[in-house]
């Protein structure tokens, strides 16, 4: 613990020395370089700009937009089914967690609720998404940090999520298998009996992560003492997720709010971490992916019985109102704030997503840091561009 | 200068010239395409639950031509603002390292490029030539990333050159010779307090020197967890970034020639090098002419099996492990290494003198 | 109706802010056990984050944007190229809380102790709309400020840094707001326009009826 | 009161020696790469994947639902109307919609599946069908004719889980 409160320290003077150097322009000559918006460690088109003297940044700026695709403008001009199948693209890895927020504010402006067993199954799919995503960013985080193989163990082990994911609803990456006032259709025969052994392999990718990377004794002195950001800051940025819970803020929105799914069915440990650094942040994401295995095997063996579809009209209009509906999403909160005027479509859909405020805090927290900890940092922030960029 | 005394000492010196290039690129190229195609085609595929190449030949065994094929037919881009001469010749600076290596590695008892007394010390001094060469190619790519991969290459070859040079002064200190081909006889004619079943390889003394010469050895060849030049998830291949064609091909030749190389010297300098000990057929260093020749066929086959151990660690550890950072890596380096090398020469030389 | 329902968290929200920035406090709506919404004169906007933030406890900065109230003229660009444009209503009806402007800025933060949110609403001018910035008190307002400026068009002053952060440097117009015409809508005939051949001796409306 | 720790260095090597005995044991014993030789080997998309959008021409009433609720505009449908027998003996003819034209085009499509859930004829379905690729991005406006063919590809509807309610017939 010291350790870390020795390292906390250094960042923080190695933060101030180089405001110092800038204010009494005694630098000598520094170097910009452009990360991205073509760069294997921004996983899509980010482009952070850093200014470099020697190999430690003294300032740092992210540039987004490079695949901006103007989703609040679309949804102006879009049906409330529509809708559904287009913010499904937001965070392209978890994407059934996308349609779930979107759906319940709609549900809530209308004022109907799904049946139970639609909760029942949103609220598996929605844990099968977040597992998805996240064990990809445990895999990427090695590859990020040099180690090569996390990478495919993750992709061979999301195949088996995804695979679950598709015969459920039809689509790998974008089911659109949410409706307003339910689901599309009942999960096929012999679903839940896979997913079972599904959860078995994926708390066996998690142990082999555990070993491979985050016993690590290099990863965990690359990651150690990295990047931490206060509680303070974390909230005042808006950060949600892992990195909040990174910073020792106790709040999930699975257990903190009142919601239309089947989180308060089930008994699950929300994980914080006191230390704030990047390996808080990637630790917690590993935590959270065992917890929601464990999740899905207790919904998976109390799935009331009944119909998936409350009763709703065949051409849906949403009467008049504003809603905001936000919940625990792979990446962090990820709401909606729905606005209707009666009509088939949206008037106004404001998308908070995650990634947005995670990014945020980049020139803040990147200043001071070296070169490879940039990496590392934004790998353990985990961002997904789409989620950025909208 | 004794000569390749295996394919008969009276050739004319040109047609020894030509066998010794010809042998050198074979020592060269051969280990290089084994290792790529074992460990980094099929192991690395094996660990991470696939198959790797397996179209070109029979388990993909052609797979490397076909990638040689690829590689030859691609146009030699060379940035604008390069420094267009250095940029070109950095590749060849590279390998020509791997080349100069190789020449004093002794494969048998007469199958030797040259065989001169200050062997290691002469190992020591051409294996950093190639940070000259990739300190040409980050500097004249003209390119940010190629730059900071550079310097970076600069500062952690020279951090690890010492520690290396440092564990191999043990086994100097052991043999009592800088010759490599003493240093094999004595390995496996030397007999452990009497009893010589399995010679003397100086991994038993040595064993800390040994473990030393890998982890530098492993810097040395910029693999993870110390391939921060490289590093292509920081600096996007580093100094290679702007290399393409042929050019790119004999960087990656040199990396895995590279490889090859410093895992025969391993194997010399701790394993006892192209000899099993001598007493399993009763063989003494100036025995009957007629073991010799078949030494000679034998030695390089052995040195190739202890090699591909050496190298399959190396590759084992490279595609398990994440990379350090530069300064933890330097930290590592003149902390830990060093100093630990030191004491390892303190005592072997103590015990030398003791015993 | 929602009146008899007494929630005391929310309606100390309204309690806390209508003490503190008195006529500043323009409206406010609670849904019992579910949100509240407040409305303040763009004056007090910063003063009102501030109360929120250090009074009520809601120092989780959610999200920051605006939205244009008035209807679009293009409607879902589902119109018949050939035929004259639709007559449509362009009656501006705010939501919650009411507004007198055309365009309004809003922002959600959270008591992450109690577990509630708050929506918080400011009328901004319809010409030159302005408002300040909120940088100081949350610094995550940063990049949402940003955002804003470019796709509405509203200044914040006192933000440190109003770059584009989407579009190029130069780029012209508004896209949120509602008279911005989507592109994509506009350069293709809506493929759902009735293309049926009629027989020979039918009229249209025959055709519509299908 | 510890156990005494491997170093986390160890097991990580141990991790990826064992995936490497994992793919190297022989398929009969479980083992093998996680991989499949694409085109020699193929896996089977489940049933109800969404690989390409089938139609059944005769079922088509070009009513235009399915190209009004395409949030891509991705559908192009032209008919006529046309007179056809009538339903029983001696009554007048029926004016029925014929299809001319029933495109999709497969580089806007967002396979939301929305146009097959409107159609209330029951003239489009979901086919796994997932090889159809083209070399050109305008080779992948499909016709009816091509999207008939793909009927043949569309399987039955799965058993539910237990515990789902029947379905009601469409």
């Amino acid at each position: 613990m010291t350790d870390l409160v020795d390292r906390q320290k250094l960042s923080y003077i190695a933060a101030q020395a180089a405001d110092a150097r800038l204010n009494v322009e005694l630098e000598t000559e520094g170097m910009t370089l452009n990360i991205g918006p073509q760069h294997p460690a921004t996983h899509g088109t980010l482009r952070i700009i850093v200014r470099l003297d020697g190999e430690q940044v003294i300032w740092a700026e992210p540039g987004a937009g490079y695949m901006h695709r103007g989703y609040e403008k679309l949804t102006e001009v879009r049906t409330f089914p529509q809708v559904t199948a287009l913010v499904n693209r937001i965070d392209w890895l978890g994407s059934f967690a996308n349609e779930v927020p979107f759906i319940l504010a709609a549900e809530k402006l209308m004022e109907v609720e799904a049946p139970p067993r639609a909760q029942w199954i949103r609220t598996i799919l929605f844990e099968l998404s977040r597992i998805a995503n996240v064990s990809l960013f445990l895999g990427d985080l090695g590859v990020q940090l040099g180690a090569i193989t996390p990478v495919f163990m993750a992709f061979r082990d999301r195949e088996y999520v995804l695979n679950l994911i598709e015969s459920a609803t039809g689509g790998r990456f974008h089911p659109n298998f949410d409706r307003i006032g339910g689901l599309k259709e009942d999960l096929p025969a012999g679903w839940i009996t896979e997913t079972k052994q599904v959860m078995k392999k994926l708390r066996n990718f998690c142990d082999e992560i555990e070993n491979l990377l985050f016993g690590n004794e290099i990863f965990q002195s690359r990651l150690r003492g990295i990047g931490v950001i206060p509680a303070e800051v974390a909230k005042q940025y808006g950060l949600s997720g892992a990195n909040l819970r990174a910073s020792g803020v106790d709040w999930d929105l699975r257990r903190d709010q009142k919601i239309a799914l089947a989180y308060d069915k089930v008994d699950f440990k929300v994980w914080t971490h006191p230390d704030g650094d990047s390996f808080a942040r990637c630790w917690i994401r590993l935590q959270e992916t065992r917890e929601a295995t464990k999740i899905v095997d207790q919904l998976l063996d109390g799935i009331p019985s009944g119909s998936v579809m409350a009763k709703v009209p065949r051409i849906i209009k949403v009467p008049e109102g504003e809603a905001w509906v936000s919940t625990e999403n792979p990446l962090g909160e990820m709401g909606y704030y729905v606005v209707s005027k009666g009509d088939l479509g949206p008037f106004r859909v404001k998308i908070r997503s995650a990634s947005f405020n995670n990014i945020s805090i980049v020139p803040w927290v990147l200043r001071g840091v070296y070169v490879p900890d940039v990496i590392s940092i934004l790998a353990s922030l985990y961002f997904i561009l789409g989620d950025i960029d909208r | 200068m004794t000569s390749l005394a295996i394919f008969g000492a009276d050739l004319p010196y040109w047609a020894q010239s030509l066998l010794r290039v010809l042998g050198g690129a074979v020592a060269v190229l051969l280990p290089a395409g084994t290792i790529v195609y074992l460990f980094l085609f099929k192991m690395m595929s094996f660990m991470q639950s696939r198959l790797g190449p397996m179209e070109a030949g029979p388990y993909g065994s052609m797979q490397l031509f076909a990638e040689v094929g690829k590689w030859l037919q691609k146009e030699d881009i060379s940035p604008t603002r390069a420094d267009k001469r250095v940029f070109r010749a950095a590749p060849l600076v590279v390998l020509m390292s791997t080349f100069l290596l190789v020449a004093v590695v002794p494969f048998g008892p007469d199958a030797y490029f040259t065989d001169f007394d200050a062997g290691v010390f002469y190992m020591l001094a051409v294996s950093s030539i190639s940070t000259l060469g990739i300190l040409m190619a980050g500097w004249s790519s003209a390119n940010k990333y190629s730059l900071l991969g550079g310097l970076r290459a600069a500062g952690q070859l020279i951090a690890y050159e010492l520690p290396m040079v440092l564990s191999v002064i043990g086994v100097v200190i052991q043999a009592g010779t800088m010759n490599l081909q003493q240093i094999v006889v004595k390995q496996n004619s030397d007999e452990i307090f009497g009893w010589n079943g399995i010679g003397f390889p100086y991994i038993l003394t040595q064993g800390i020197g040994f473990l030393i010469f890998m982890i530098a050895v492993q810097a040395e060849l910029t693999q993870t967890p110390f391939d921060m030049p490289i590093a292509e998830s920081e600096l996007v291949s580093g100094y290679m970034t702007e290399y393409s064609g042929f050019r790119f091909l004999i960087f990656f030749i040199a990396e895995f020639a590279t490889a090859g190389v410093f895992a025969l010297i391993a194997s010399i300098l701790f394993l006892g090098g192209w000899g099993v000990p001598f007493s399993w057929f009763g063989w003494a260093p100036a025995g009957s002419h007629e073991i010799d020749n078949w030494m000679n066929v034998g030695g390089p086959l052995i040195m190739l099996t202890k090699m591909m151990v050496l190298t399959g660690i190396i590759m084992w550890v490279r595609f398990s492990y994440p990379r350090f950072r530069e300064d933890q890596l330097q930290r590592f380096a003149w902390k830990v290494l060093i100093p630990v090398s030191l004491v390892n020469i303190m005592i072997t030389a103590v015990l030398k003198v003791a015993f | 109706m929602p009146e008899l329902v007494h929630d005391t968290t929310r309606e100390g929200v309204v309690t806390a802010l209508r003490a503190a920035l008195g006529e500043g406090l323009i409206d406010s709506l609670i849904k019992p056990n579910d949100d509240v919404w407040v409305r303040v004169s763009a004056d007090v906007w910063q003063q009102a984050g501030r109360v929120l933030r250090d009074t009520v406890g809601c120092d989780y900065f959610c999200f920051l944007s605006a939205i244009d109230w008035l209807p679009s003229p293009y409607g879902r660009g589902e119109d018949d190229p050939t035929a004259p444009a639709p007559e449509r209503d362009s009656t501006i009806k705010q939501g919650y809380t009411g507004g007198d402007t055309r365009m309004q800025v809003f922002a959600r933060v959270t008591n992450l102790r109690q577990h509630f949110g708050v929506t918080i609403k400011a009328d901004v001018a319809d010409t030159e709309p302005s408002i300040e910035s909120w940088v100081t008190v949350y610094a995550g307002a940063n990049w949402h400020e940003r955002e804003c400026h470019e796709m509405f068009g509203i200044d914040f002053k006192g933000h440190p840094d109003l770059r584009n952060m989407y579009l190029p440097t130069d780029f012209e117009g508004y896209p949120l707001r509602k008279d911005f015409p989507l592109l994509a809508r506009m350069v293709k005939p809506w493929p759902g326009i009735v293309d049926v051949e009629l027989l020979p001796g039918d009229d249209a409306d025959d055709a519509e009826s299908e | 009161m510890q156990k005494p720790r491997i170093p986390g260095l160890l097991k990580g090597l141990g991790v990826t020696f064992g995936t490497m005995a994992q793919t190297l044991k022989p398929k009969k014993l479980g083992g093998g790469a996680a991989t499949v030789q694409y085109p020699r080997e193929k896996e089977t998309p489940t049933v109800r994947a969404r690989g390409v959008i089938a139609l059944r021409e005769d079922n088509c009433t070009s009513c235009m639902l399915c190209a009004r609720s395409c949030p891509d505009w991705c559908i192009y449908i032209e008919g006529h109307k046309e007179l056809a027998p009538p339903r029983r003996a001696g009554g007048a003819p029926r004016k029925v919609n014929k299809l001319d034209r029933f495109d999709i085009d497969y580089a806007l499509c967002m396979y939301c599946g929305i146009c097959v859930d409107v159609c209330p004829f029951d003239a489009l379905f979901w086919s796994p069908e997932y090889e159809y690729s083209e070399p050109k991005i305008a080779d992948l406006l499909h016709d009816k004719t091509k999207l008939g063919e793909w009927m043949e590809t569309v399987p039955e509807a799965p058993e539910l889980e237990a515990g789902a309610e029947k379905k009601k017939g469409k």
